[in-house]
């Protein structure tokens, strides 16, 4: 056995016991403690990735040596690697973009509580990419649950409050479905690791009993963690809770969680349920449907909208109704097509959050999209930043959003059957996105009605933020090859 | 039907428990009582999982009487999954009650509706 | 040699565009602009004589040069062939003229150097969407332009100016959108595995059999898609409301190099990517065939009603891309043939149309028609330039509009015999079509010739509210005369194009016959 | 290379004309060299028709040749418009002291003469629209002249119709150039039926298209409300011009699509037959009537040209010799008699300033040798003999008779005849309360104005005296006419 492969569980374990030591230091320290522990753990992943690369398998990981079905597995492939490296890469340049909006929102006493609530968040999260095991997974979803609201109420004004109590209550409902189907799935299969589970539900397929209470637990599942990550029509928390939240947990939040529990979803219908189950439940259609329907919607609302914030927490919506259509779909492409674009808009939205600040800032505080006008003038680095990321949701070639969407598309034609409505809902809602995001960047780039006072040169890292983000959408809308290859293999590697 | 029901009655009252807790904590607007929802909710899944997990004439899965052979202990399984939710529940409620408890300083109010609209009228000015 | 120097045509001025935009402030400081001025056109001009040595070096036919590799079989691939010689061609004719003309034009403006830098990174965009050698490529430039040319429309930043370009930006965003669809289906039905253009059409006969009405419902699809560029009904608002840009911007992009783009990338999906073949003779033909004939007679009529002659020069231009569709729709060589040649005549003619209203409008600030009263006196060389494109664009014999509605129509008229001997019963649609063309040269008439008349021949209404005006202010305002050599070298430049084209298309007829031959 | 010096030498002239400014003031040179030009330019013609012969003049695409041909019919065109123009334009050099602009009218005057010598001569039906198109262009400056707004509304109505005209012709020129390839003019017609195998629809719709087309400029229904409206605004000469001959460039024009293009075959006995006979009569009778109510001397006038060249028009739609040869001497003589009106007109407002019918009571007080000319070209149009008008009425009415038709070689006749009526109805009133008018007639404005016995300037007299003996003598020695339009009617039947 390599050493690497005890990087996943070293990981989880750096970035929970960085949380516990945090809750004793100073806030400084906290947050270098912090953001050490993002970057030790991203190049694990790094390394993790390029181990499973090279071997070209997967490998489970048994914790504490009691099999199954009483242990406690990780589980590693190049798709897990991959995501866990991305993750953590986002949330660097997040963390170390907000670095000093985090010292102005937060209060003083309690920056080490918000670097604690960030290391919670980062282990919490590598948990859900590498377990094999549901109840763990149940439990890093509720520790996540609670990272992500200390993250939004660590602000502590009255928008940020209510955003937090609705964020709690609907993570709680689907906490909770997701809890229930968990239990019932241990009633008919008897097992919680993910492997044992597939072979006991390809058992009860093929012996045709127990055909209902399977439906129920994938939709009782599906639906719960649909709830967590804002599909369409269970999004009304995500608007308040993205956009008041501080930059850095805005960014984390938008590109991030919600990603998460989709890459949970992913796996538990790839790696536990049966493929007939799936596709007789119209499980996936509906999912599809709800997909598209939030890509719409949320499009819709965006472009009601004039806080800009809101704008593009709405557009999350939309991004998220994008990857489930993607995985409603129900094929290799379409999985693929959405795991990438978990990668792409968790690039791309970070940067619309963390430019967006930098724009703020440059209009004397104000977040709606009309006093932003003449902002690019201001802030230059910021309005190219939202520029790019706004060309990117458009799906503007050489971006990241071009491929996503042409993964998507090319997926479509697996799927007769939703070709159209695919290629058509894409086509619609990159309009809808033209019209709220690009109308932002042409205010950005008209001049003031009024002389703006209280202009803020925004500090270095943000506008580092800023650039990295943009070369990582770069990276994405250029060398996707090797990235999208290797999702494919993680994913082949699922079986 | 009714007799399928009353047999499995832990079954049945802790789905109808799942019901009440669920619909509470989605639809009340009171926040402790929305607490109290979701508390229900989670305690009808403990009661389901220890249902499960419950063989008739066994014993608890801690080791007594020096009796090694597991047949004599009902599975332990649920029972540690039981414990794990508990502390996490106990956990969220704890995080939730904080959050009423700083909203009802703010705007002296429990009602979330009531917040709500406290709160655009707070964004407004 | 010459593939990287198609490379190079397409990135100077696209990366000097971009120094420029870098050197904004110093120029700004320094008051440079004069030698900014210098560069420019010296710059603009460079690249033209480059893309005359490549066209004239290749022949129409030059390798493949991929620039890179955007996914998959997804390439960044240059590779020149005549029809893109044509339009490149066209384009570094043009640029280097209007470039001279917008310095006039600009010269009291400010944030120029922003101007300068968009409008030369224009050139090189446009350049590369006639050197594209795949449906990638041009995709991908055709995307760029929208975002390189925004920033022109809006440059005036009023709020008339905004919402233009918003408008703009979300039809042509939307476009590109449904292009996409047509990008994403070819790349799935292609034979060669690639989106690379291929005379006669690239897709796998087998495998477009089985799926032939989803391939033609995406056609018709990618057809509007690209055409909202063209401005093709219900598409077409957004190319009136841009006409509140600087006109150098309203005559070159929206009268050539953008609107252009998008007819030529309509011209390349037909007949390098689907092919003529497949099409001929399909609902889908009549469809857009309709779409376009729907388009002229709008925007020829809209053009009659304007009373703002940008808007109305945009109407006009709005009917006249149709004439390139309706070309295309043929699907024929004759009709590519014909769709180029009015692509080519089209040019000069709305540009020049055009570079008289600049004209008008800088040297008296004059932009409504019932204020030309009587300024063909006074600037008569504009006038005489404005008659001409007016001519021509109706089709009069002897200037080059008459030479490719000429051809449009013969096109047009060889379809409908060939539909109507096979029995389609959309046979009736080409003759519609040569009708269509016609009620709209009559439009074309009325929209172009009052605003001629009225200049040269002023109603002398004893008492005339706006004569009286006129004579009013007659002795303080300064007397409008003909501009300088600046704005006067591009129109005389076009005229006499326009009358050489006219009289003597063969040369180039040739070509394009050529290109029809092998493409149709 | 003597046709095209007639055809480039007054367009040249013409435009030196407006390009030299300092002619302005210097009327005597500037009227002289007007009227020399229009003397080589009606010699050119004549003898360039004496000649004969064919030029190719360039190659527009290599399927569209631009060419002059001169044969017989395009001859007789050419000679009449040169002969006319020279006239009425010896006339303008008097009428045009006492307007604006006169320099401007002349160097149009001019290039106009060219081009439509440039339309007769032309070898093709591309040449003939290129000219046609030309002729509009260039003619329209001589509508809009007085630059009133009534006189820039009607130019722009003519520019409109013709132009819808000519691209409605042109519809059908590019259909037969897509039939026939090529479009030179061969009496008789150069379309077979196998060029036209299967779509002997549209080929109909398309003449149709092109005889409505052409039949704009020849005033006809339902083309014809220019005609009312741009004659009488233009200055007097220019009137009798457009009257007299540019109307008689549509009837050159639908005779050389139907009897050099198509050939008469092919439509006889068609419904374009039938509706182009019915559209004639239509206008015929609908341009007397129109006439006949008319108050106003020029636009009386003008809806006479209206009913008038629909006599021509009519007499082609008949396909048959006889009607043929009337329509051909018609054209002639309305040419002649039309000038002459107008050139009264003329005469009339400027000696007088009196442009409505009521007011010329009492005209033959001030110029008794003008109205005498009237008379005599009155009574030509009406068709009295021995004048020219009945000579071209009978063989058109003869010629109906005998085109077996049906009702229509019925119908023909009696409309010509009611028609005949109107044109006594609405022109003879002129002379006879000029000469005689009446008991309650006071006179005192001719008294005060000093009128009585004011002849025209002979400048203005001679042309109109010129043509009005013309009118009376084509009439009696018809025959040189007859003969040529008969031999013209064999070679295109």
């Amino acid at each position: 056995m390599s050493f690497v492969q005890n990087f996943p569980f070293f990981s989880i374990i750096i970035a929970m016991f960085s949380g516990i030591v945090s809750s004793v230091i100073s806030g400084k320290k906290a947050r270098n403690l912090s953001l050490a522990a993002i970057a030790v753990t991203t190049c694990m992943s790094a390394a993790v990735l390029a181990f499973t690369w090279r071997t070209g398998e997967s490998y489970t990981y048994m914790m504490g040596h009691f099999p199954a079905p009483w242990g406690n597995e990780i589980r590693a492939g190049v798709l897990e690697g991959l995501v866990a490296l991305m993750f953590g890469v986002v949330m660097f340049i997040s963390v170390m973009g907000g670095l000093d909006h985090t010292e102005k929102d937060v209060e003083p006493g309690k920056l080490n509580l918000f670097y604690i609530m960030i290391d919670l968040m980062l282990s919490s999260l590598l948990a859900l990419v590498y377990t094999n095991d549901l109840f763990t997974a149940y439990v890093f979803v509720e520790i996540n649950t609670i990272a992500g609201c200390g993250l939004i109420m660590i602000r502590q004004w009255g928008r940020s409050l209510s955003a937090a109590i609705r964020y709690m209550v609907m993570s709680s409902l689907g906490s909770g479905l997701f809890l229930i189907g968990l239990s019932l799935l241990y009633d008919v299969t008897g097992q919680l690791l993910m492997i044992p589970a597939k072979e006991a539900v390809a058992q009860i397929a093929a012996s045709d009993t127990y055909v209902i209470p399977m439906l129920v637990i994938l939709a009782v599942i599906s639906v719960g963690l649909a709830i967590k990550s804002g599909l369409y029509p269970f999004h009304y928390w995500i608007p308040d809770t993205y956009a008041y939240a501080t930059p850095t947990a805005s960014a984390i939040l938008s590109g991030l969680v919600s990603k998460g529990y989709i890459f949970l979803l992913i796996k538990i219908l790839y790696r536990v349920m049966s493929p007939e189950h799936l596709m007789e439940g119209y499980t996936l259609d509906v999912l599809y449907w709800f997909g598209i329907a939030g890509m719409m919607m949320g499009s819709i609302h965006a472009i009601q909208e004039k806080d800009t914030g809101r704008m593009i927490a709405y557009s999350s919506v939309a991004q998220i109704g994008y990857i489930y259509m993607g995985i409603g779909l129900g094929t290799l492409g379409g999985t693929t097509a959405a795991i990438f674009h978990i990668f792409s808009h968790g690039a791309t939205k970070a940067l619309l959050f963390i430019s967006a600040v930098g724009l703020y800032e440059a209009s004397g505080g104000e977040r709606d999209y009309l006093s932003l006008r003449g902002a690019g003038y201001r802030n230059p680095l910021a309005a190219i930043g939202f520029t790019v990321g706004a060309m990117s949701m458009v799906g503007f070639p050489m971006l990241s959003g071009f491929i996503s969407k042409l993964l998507f598309a090319t997926s479509a034609f697996e799927n007769t059957g939703k070709l159209l409505p695919t290629l058509i809902a894409l086509a619609v809602s990159t309009t809808l996105n033209a019209v709220y995001f690009l109308r932002l960047v042409i205010s950005l780039y008209r001049p003031e009605r009024k002389k703006v006072g209280g202009v803020r040169r925004d500090s270095w890292n943000l506008r580092l933020a800023v650039v990295c983000f943009i070369l990582l959408n770069l990276v994405l809308g250029l060398f996707s090859q090797p990235i999208v290859r290797a999702i494919g293999q993680g994913l082949e590697m699922f079986d | 039907m009714f007799t399928h029901l009353m047999l499995n009655i832990e079954e049945t009252v802790s789905m109808i428990l799942f019901g009440i807790g669920f619909t509470t904590l989605l639809l009340h607007p009171n926040l402790i009582k929305k607490i109290i929802g979701m508390n229900i909710m989670d305690t009808a899944v403990y009661l389901f999982l220890a249902a499960k997990g419950y063989i008739a004439g066994r014993m608890v899965p801690i080791m007594s009487d020096g009796i090694q052979d597991a047949s004599a202990y009902i599975n332990p399984v649920p029972s540690g999954l039981v414990l794990t939710g508990i502390v996490v529940s106990v956990s969220t409620t704890a995080l939730m009650l904080s959050l009423t408890i700083r909203l009802y300083e703010r705007y002296g109010s429990l009602n979330l509706d009531r917040i709500l609209i406290l709160v655009k009228e707070e964004g407004k000015t | 040699m010459y593939d990287l120097l198609m490379a190079v045509s397409v990135l100077l001025p696209i990366l000097s565009g971009f120094l420029l935009l870098i050197l904004n402030g110093p120029i700004k400081r320094g008051k440079h602009e004069r030698e900014m001025e210098i560069g420019v056109e010296a710059l603009v001009l460079v690249n033209s004589f480059l893309a005359a040595v490549l066209i004239a070096g290749t022949g129409g036919h030059s390798g493949n040069l991929v620039l890179f590799r955007l996914y998959g079989e997804l390439t960044v691939m240059f590779r020149l062939d005549r029809m893109g010689s044509v339009f490149a061609g066209l384009v570094s004719f043009l640029w280097p003229l209007a470039t001279l003309y917008a310095f006039e034009y600009m010269k009291h403006e400010s944030r120029k150097p922003m101007f300068f830098a968009f409008y030369t990174m224009t050139y090189g965009v446009t350049m590369g969407v006639a050197l594209a050698g795949n449906l990638v490529t041009m995709y991908l430039f055709y995307e760029m332009l929208t975002f390189v040319t925004l920033p022109l429309v809006l440059y005036p930043m009023t709020k008339e100016a905004a919402r233009a370009s918003r408008q703009y930006l979300y039809y042509s965003i939307g476009g590109a959108a449904f292009a996409f669809i047509g990008l994403v289906c070819v790349l799935s039905f292609s034979a060669i595995g690639t989106t690379e253009f291929t005379a006669g059409g690239m897709l796998n006969p087998d495998l477009a059999g089985q799926r032939k009405n989803l391939l033609l419902l995406v056609y018709v699809l990618a057809f509007f898609g690209f055409g909202v560029k063209a401005a093709i009904f219900p598409f077409h608002d957004w190319l009136p409301k841009a006409s509140v840009a600087p006109t150098p911007v309203t005559a070159l992009l929206h009268a050539v190099a953008v609107v252009k783009s998008g007819a030529f990338a309509v011209l390349r999906f037909t007949y390098f990517i689907y092919g003529t073949s497949f099409l001929r003779g399909t609902w889908a033909q009549w469809v857009v065939m309709g779409a376009a004939l729907v388009t002229i007679t709008f925007g020829s009529t809209m053009a009659a009603k304007e009373i703002h002659l940008k808007r109305r020069l945009a109407y006009s231009t709005v009917s006249n891309l149709s004439y390139i569709l309706f070309g295309a729709t043929v699907m024929t060589p004759w009709g590519l043939t014909a769709a180029l040649i009015h692509m080519v005549a089209h040019a000069f003619m709305k540009i020049c149309a055009f570079f008289c209203a600049g004209a008008v409008m800088h040297q008296t600030e004059k932009t409504y028609i019932h204020e030309l009263n009587g300024l063909g006196r006074k600037m008569p060389v504009t006038f005489a330039c404005f008659t001409v494109s007016g001519l021509s664009l109706m089709g009069i014999p002897l200037f080059a509009g008459f030479i490719s509605k000429w051809n449009l129509a013969e096109a047009a008229l060889s379809c409908g015999a060939d539909a109507a001997a096979a029995g389609n019963p959309g046979a009736f649609m080409p003759y519609l079509g040569v009708g269509v063309i016609l009620y709209s040269a009559l439009m074309t008439g009325i929209y172009m010739m009052t605003v001629s008349v009225r200049a040269f021949f002023p109603s002398l209404v004893p008492g005339g509210a706006e004569e009286a005006a006129g004579k009013e202010t007659g002795g303080k305002e300064p007397e409008a005369t003909d501009p300088n050599w600046m704005m006067l070298v591009p129109l005389v430049t076009f005229v006499i194009v326009i009358i050489g084209i006219g009289l003597h298309s063969e040369p180039l007829m040739r070509i394009l016959t050529l290109i029809g031959g092998e493409a149709g | 290379m003597i046709m095209l010096w007639a055809v480039f030498l007054p367009v040249l002239a013409g435009v030196l004309v407006l390009a030299l400014k300092d002619m302005e003031g210097n009327r005597r040179v500037l009227t002289a060299a007007f009227t020399a030009v229009l003397t080589a330019e009606a010699a050119l013609v004549i003898l360039a028709v004496m000649r004969g012969g064919s030029v190719t003049l360039w190659r527009l695409t290599d399927t569209i040749t631009l060419g002059f041909r001169i044969d017989r019919m395009g001859g007789l065109f050419a000679v009449l418009t040169s002969v006319i123009w020279l006239l009425a334009g010896i006339h303008s050099t008097a009428y045009m002291k006492h307007e604006h602009d006169e320099r401007r009218f002349y160097g149009f005057y001019l290039i106009v003469v060219g081009v439509l010598s440039g339309l007769d001569f032309s070898a093709d039906l591309i040449t003939m629209y290129v000219f046609y198109e030309m002729m509009t262009l260039t003619s329209l400056p001589l509508v809009l002249h007085e630059l009133t707004k009534e006189a820039v509304f009607a130019g722009l109505k003519y520019l409109f119709y013709s132009v819808a005209g000519a691209f409605l012709a042109l519809f059908g020129i590019f259909f037969l150039a897509n039939i026939c390839g090529d479009l030179q003019f061969a009496a008789g017609g150069i379309l077979t039926p196998e060029m036209a195998a299967g779509k002997e629809g549209i080929l109909l719709f398309a003449v149709f298209a092109m005889i409505v087309g052409f039949g704009t400029k020849a005033g006809m229904f339902p083309l014809h409300g220019w005609l009312p409206a741009a004659h009488p605004v233009a200055p007097a000469p220019a009137s009798a011009v457009l009257s007299g001959v540019i109307t008689k460039a549509g009837v050159i024009a639908v005779i050389r699509v139907v009897y050099y293009v198509v050939g008469p075959a092919v439509i006889r006995g068609t419904w374009v037959q039938t509706v182009w006979m019915v559209l004639t009569l239509l206008t015929v009778f609908m341009g007397s009537v129109l006439a006949y109510r008319e108050k106003v001397m020029k636009k009386r006038f003008a809806y006479s040209t209206v009913s008038q060249v629909s006599y021509v028009l009519f007499g082609l739609s008949l396909l048959q010799p006889a009607a043929f040869v009337g329509a051909i001497s018609h054209v002639i003589f309305h040419s002649v008699i039309k000038d002459a009106l107008f050139l009264f007109a003329g005469a009339v407002i400027v000696g007088t300033g009196w442009t409505r019918v009521e007011q010329l009571r009492g005209l033959g007080r001030i110029m008794p040798l003008t109205l005498a000319f009237y008379t005599l070209a009155a009574l030509a149009l009406i068709g009295i003999p021995p004048a020219s008008g009945f000579v071209s009425k009978w063989y058109l009415a003869a010629g109906a008779l005998a085109s077996g038709t049906g009702v229509f070689s019925v119908a023909g006749p009696v409309v010509l005849l009611i028609s005949a009526l109107l044109t006594a109805g609405y022109l003879l009133p002129i002379t006879i309360q000029g000469y005689f008018p009446g008991q309650d007639f006071d006179g005192r404005e001719i008294e005060e104005r000093n009128l009585a016995g004011k002849e025209p300037e002979p400048a203005m007299l001679i042309p109109i005296g010129i043509l009005a003996l013309a009118s009376l003598l084509l009439g009696c020695f018809p025959g040189p006419i007859l003969r040529l339009a008969q031999a013209i009617a064999e070679t295109v039947f």
